[in-house]
């Protein structure tokens, strides 16, 4: 175990998968002299070499696309996006191409790729960089969607997104990176899927996934101080995502609210809500609550960004109201 | 180059084969034998047979959705071609893919894909995973004229060039995309000229002209073998049918269509393997005969399939996963999906028209 | 009235706009001489000339980015995708400018922009021809998005999208281009945002949009033969939603069943589940259900095909679920 | 074309507002009055002054994320603009913008974008409008060296050739592409070249010479006005600072930048108005003063406003609607948003590094 920031948990992540597999390569803007944007890569290029790690071109359907190709013939890209806001320009790639290649083939051609980036606002960088954008890759079958909230889970879901077959979409917070925690040297993996319970309650289900998972425990705190034991359900992997865990926490508590960054229409929350009411209605004492990031774009100015987001005051009392509290 | 009678032969054999099959296709569209959409290659032969010939069992290719003939050319079985047109359970994609996803990955043919230019990638790629595993192969990416006008085009060529990636983009030039005439599309419709702007080699080849793409082709793969080196090369040909079967080609004139008949490729080649004393009419005859039998034998193969058993939706949405449970409700919860009760009058579904 | 197809329908509304408003213009692939790949602009470039009906290159992105920038300087452009499925290559262009333009300028440029096409599966088109891929824009405030199932729905709301100063993402059922209905003459405006009852029922409340609206009054005349009376609720607009329509029907019915063409997960589908789980818990007699495609790529066989996608039977056996019986 | 005294002052004094401005704004980041990404326009002052001067009002401009200069070039009042990297309510766009968005639309300067590339078709397409509107205006788009990988550029400026839309991409070529030089991001680091694939004009001039700049551009701006032809001109230029301001420049030697600094784009037309006896050293350091305090106005004016109110929020999210409900739960239903509890240690917010 030692004391790692998120950045660096993901550092050891790819400079262990780098060092296990020769067919595993780094390309995107910036991640090879630069050691990127958010030196997320650091090292690489220094040990592995040009071959592997490789600075592109802004060109983020050419080189996705081209990161598809190359994994269908056996190479093991990880192509990074310098944010997912800019993904956006790759996402028919990922979409037409890597998520359906398996199945278009009929079986011949697998895309085992990972795309990985930051996601999520930051720090006042206004509306075209501060979305929370899961829910574009959420809804296509054929891909796997992962959004570590700690350092411990983004080494270990980035190694199994390395090995996995299919190609994963991994999203980094970008606020997260400097965030610290405990990891686990070397070999340490966690399957994709896989739910975590970050703090055990019996009163209330909070579900959360990425940098909401981290505002949502101090909104537990906040409970923990009214006399409100919190359950905190860190979703880690949004495609598939683990149902047991959700619905075995919700039947405990009989009651859940779900935290999401994103905007609150036709996204990965909602389908969080129409699953739990679904499968536990008889165990719900209350409607399902929802908070998400204000329906607008993303000002710039600090007071505005502030009150977007979901912070711990409002789960808080969200968590009162399905308490009836 | 001359080449020799067996390798002309060849070529005759595979575009004669391409050709015949593309008609049978058409014919058994029209008998509703096959669905969706299906765009013939008649009239292109020589530029997948000139084009594909000239690879090794080791190389790569792959297409856009006007691809049965690349296929065939690299070498794919007719029937499993045809059976994938009717939506069998044997075509190349266990039904699947339909006529714009034909893969055939043994034989170094990776799709087949509906996207225009969305394949642009996938080839450089392809040919930047052998030159990373140290391999010596070459890929070959076909896209149309109309597609390179994607913006991925210009992202890939400037990165294949920049890296030295050994890949030979095919630009058949058959003077539409769909409805539009090259030159209402491309401000500099000579395709082949938009290589300079990456430094790369581009040129550009009589693409109803077997010998010429073969040999303009051969060098070119060698080139890219030995260098490392993409290029362009703009294949100019003609297609004879519609963008689709739902096309009447109203856009262009008969007599422009004649002329290019005129000009058919694989008339060409057998009128100068004739005046070369390389082929007689008995000769035709029986390479007739010998295709007409394959393509016989490829529908009585499509034929033959079996529908896809319906476990077949839930099988290669992952790798690793035999069947899918999938998220949210089964729908085979709610109904037995062999007998489904499919609406009628008010929703009929309708093949579109592109 | 006259009995028209959905794509008449569209034409005429077309043809009325373009009449009305010389800032309306049309591009597109194939839609000025071809007459649009599925003949919904028939006759516009004969009638309006060149100068404002627009044959472009397949160049999505470019093509969308210059309607968004006309659009920013007073012109009303409508842009046209052959599919929805190759909107994804702009979709950067209207998350990013068009959806923002507003916001970001602080009110200075408004995009009064529509980009419409077909959408949804056809008939064996395989799977990157099949998508329901209005998510992708529902979930992205500053955009509007509409989907009307019948042809006069179809006329109505184009008008209203064409004169909204706001960017409006109009999506066609392909499937149901030759599909026929009476539609008003002249003059006839739909607001966008409203719901329309395509049957009024007391039993069970059905809710869809485009195709499957139809499918969905399908089961209705197969739930009536059983005696149960279904009222079917098409949205028509999936952003900003119908909440009153949606609620009004469930709180006097009780039981509900969503019926969506896309994917089941991260979708529109389950907002609307959301919705109705929190606004009318207390009105709900059985959870919601929400039929979807399989979560699968569409395959191209027929048979397969058609066990894809929501049908008649399923939607009855899923309204006789929520009725318990 | 010799340029009028009057004309040279003008530019000068426009490029020592930029300079000074963002010197100013690079110490307000400093000291945490402004936020998010910051990118500075020192050393590229040239550009941005030859190029808007040569416009009429009626025309219209628009840029990157790095376009602080440009809104000055244009006329925009640097106390908005200062205002609006502080996030105050009297910025250009509210604070809704932040650096990265600045408009000014009533002077014709339209963003702003920070999606690299992102704002090549808007540029396109305010030219389509323009033309199509029967005005002989010209639209003037910036972006950067690194942006012309991105595929858009190839898409629009075919469009843009093929259709004949009076555009003028000014391609700024500060050498670098964040960390990336150039020649590792493009086969052909020419950057004009690649208007040739399209048959548009390309040419190239010293960036860093503000009358070389708005020599090009009077005659490239003529020549789109009367012909309705696109250009591409290529600025070769330098940024002194880092890419933004979290980026300490590594990738460069402090030689090179300062043989760039040697060839200052306003100590250059100092030196050759002083020579030709435009400029002494009183006539400078009057400019400089009135500058100074003109850049002292625009923080003064920053500091005097007020953060925006929180209805900022819903409002100019949809045309037509005052007041946004948005859908699903309002966040502030569950608090008073004006008395929110920030999380503290466990998730501190971090400026990012891009
Ligand atoms: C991105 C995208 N846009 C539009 C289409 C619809 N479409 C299919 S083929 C085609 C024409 C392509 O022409 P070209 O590239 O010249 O190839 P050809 O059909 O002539 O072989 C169009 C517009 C598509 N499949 N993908
Ligand atoms: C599509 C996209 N990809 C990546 C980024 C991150 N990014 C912002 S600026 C930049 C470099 C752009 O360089 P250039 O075009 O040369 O302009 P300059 O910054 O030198 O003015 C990058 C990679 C982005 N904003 N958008
Ligand atoms: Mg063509
Ligand atoms: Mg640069």
């Amino acid at each position: 175990m030692a004391l790692l920031s998120y950045r660096d948990a993901l550092n050891q992540a790819l400079h262990e998968e780098f060092a296990r597999d020769d067919k595993v390569i780094l390309l995107g803007e910036e991640v090879a002299q630069y050691q990127g944007a958010f030196k997320v890569s650091a090292g690489l290029l220094q040990k592995f070499g040009e071959k592997r790690v490789i600075d592109t071109p802004i060109s983020e359907a050419g080189f996705v696309g081209m990161a598809i190709g190359a994994a269908c013939l056996g190479i093991k890209p990880i192509a990074e996006v310098m944010t997912f806001n800019f993904a956006i320009l790759a996402l028919d790639q990922m979409i037409n191409n890597a998520a359906k290649m398996l199945s278009m083939s009929g079986g011949q051609l697998s895309v085992p790729l990972v795309l990985r980036g930051p996601g999520g606002a930051a720090h006042q960088l206004a509306s075209q960089h501060s979305q929370a954008l899961e829910s574009q890759y959420a809804m296509i079958p054929g891909l796997k969607v992962v959004l570590p909230a700690t350092p411990a889970d983004a080494k270990g879901l980035l190694k199994s997104a390395i090995r996995d077959p299919n190609p994963v979409v991994f999203i980094e917070g970008e606020a997260l990176y400097p965030t610290k925690g405990e990891v686990p040297d070397g070999e340490y993996v966690i399957p994709i899927g896989k739910a975590d319970i970050k703090r055990a309650g019996k009163d209330v289900t909070l579900i959360a996934w990425s940098r909401m998972t981290l505002v949502t425990l101090e909104a537990a705190r906040l409970l923990e101080a009214e006399g409100i034991d919190a359950e905190v359900v860190d979703l880690r992997t949004v495609r598939p995502v683990d149902r047991e865990a959700i619905l075995t926490s919700v039947r405990k508590t009989n009651r859940a609210v779900v935290i999401e960054e994103a905007w609150p229409w036709a996204t990965v929350g909602a389908s969080i809500v129409d699953l739990i009411q679904r499968e536990a209605f008889d165990d719900l004492d209350a409607p399902v609550l929802k908070l998400n990031g204000v329906d607008a774009p993303m000002p710039y100015a600090k007071n505005l960004e502030h009150a977007m987001l979901p912070n711990p005051d409002a789960i808080a009392v969200a968590a009162k109201k399905v308490l009836y509290r | 180059m001359p080449h020799s009678k067996e390798t002309q032969l060849e070529l005759l054999e595979r575009m004669l084969l391409l050709r015949r099959f593309e008609e049978r296709a058409g014919q058994q569209y029209g008998l509703g034998k096959i669905g969706g959409f299906c765009h013939l290659y008649i009239g292109q032969e020589a530029v997948a047979v000139g084009a594909l010939t000239a690879l090794r069992k080791d190389d790569h290719a792959l297409s856009g959705y006007r691809e049965h003939g690349h296929a065939l050319a690299r070498g794919t079985d007719p029937g499993a071609v045809m059976a994938e047109l009717f939506g069998k359970s044997n075509g190349t994609t266990l039904g699947k893919g339909g006529s714009m996803h034909i893969f055939d990955s043994e034989r170094g043919f990776h799709g087949g894909y509906g996207i225009v230019g969305g394949q642009i990638p996938l080839g450089a790629g392809m040919a930047w995973a052998t030159k990373l595993k140290g391999q010596d192969s070459v890929t070959v990416c076909f896209f149309g004229d109309a597609a390179i006008n994607q913006g991925v085009w210009h992202e890939v060529a400037n990165m294949a060039e920049l890296w030295g990636l050994p890949v030979i983009f095919v630009c058949e030039n058959n003077k539409y995309g769909m409805g539009t005439e090259v030159s209402r599309a491309a401000a500099v419709p000579d395709v082949y000229k938009r290589a300079s702007a990456y430094d790369m080699h581009g040129e550009k080849v009589d693409g109803m002209d077997v010998l010429a793409v073969r040999d303009a082709m051969d060098r070119l793969v060698l080139r890219a073998r030995t260098t490392m080196k993409p290029a362009l090369l703009e294949a100019a040909c003609y297609r004879y049918r519609g963008h689709s079967m739902a096309d009447p080609a109203t856009y262009r004139t008969k007599e422009e269509l004649e002329e290019y008949k005129k000009k058919d490729p694989i008339e060409r080649l057998k009128t100068s393997m004739t005046a070369a004393g390389q082929l007689d009419e008995a000769a035709v005859k029986a390479l007739e005969a010998k295709i007409k039998a394959q393509v016989d034998a490829a529908v009585k193969f499509a034929e033959g399939g079996t529908a896809p058993e319906l476990h077949e939706r839930f099988t290669h949405v992952y790798a690793g996963i035999e069947q899918y449970q999938g998220e949210g409700l089964k729908l085979d919860d709610f109904i037995d999906p062999h007998h489904v009760h499919i609406p009628t009058g008010k929703a009929p579904p309708t093949a579109g028209e592109a």
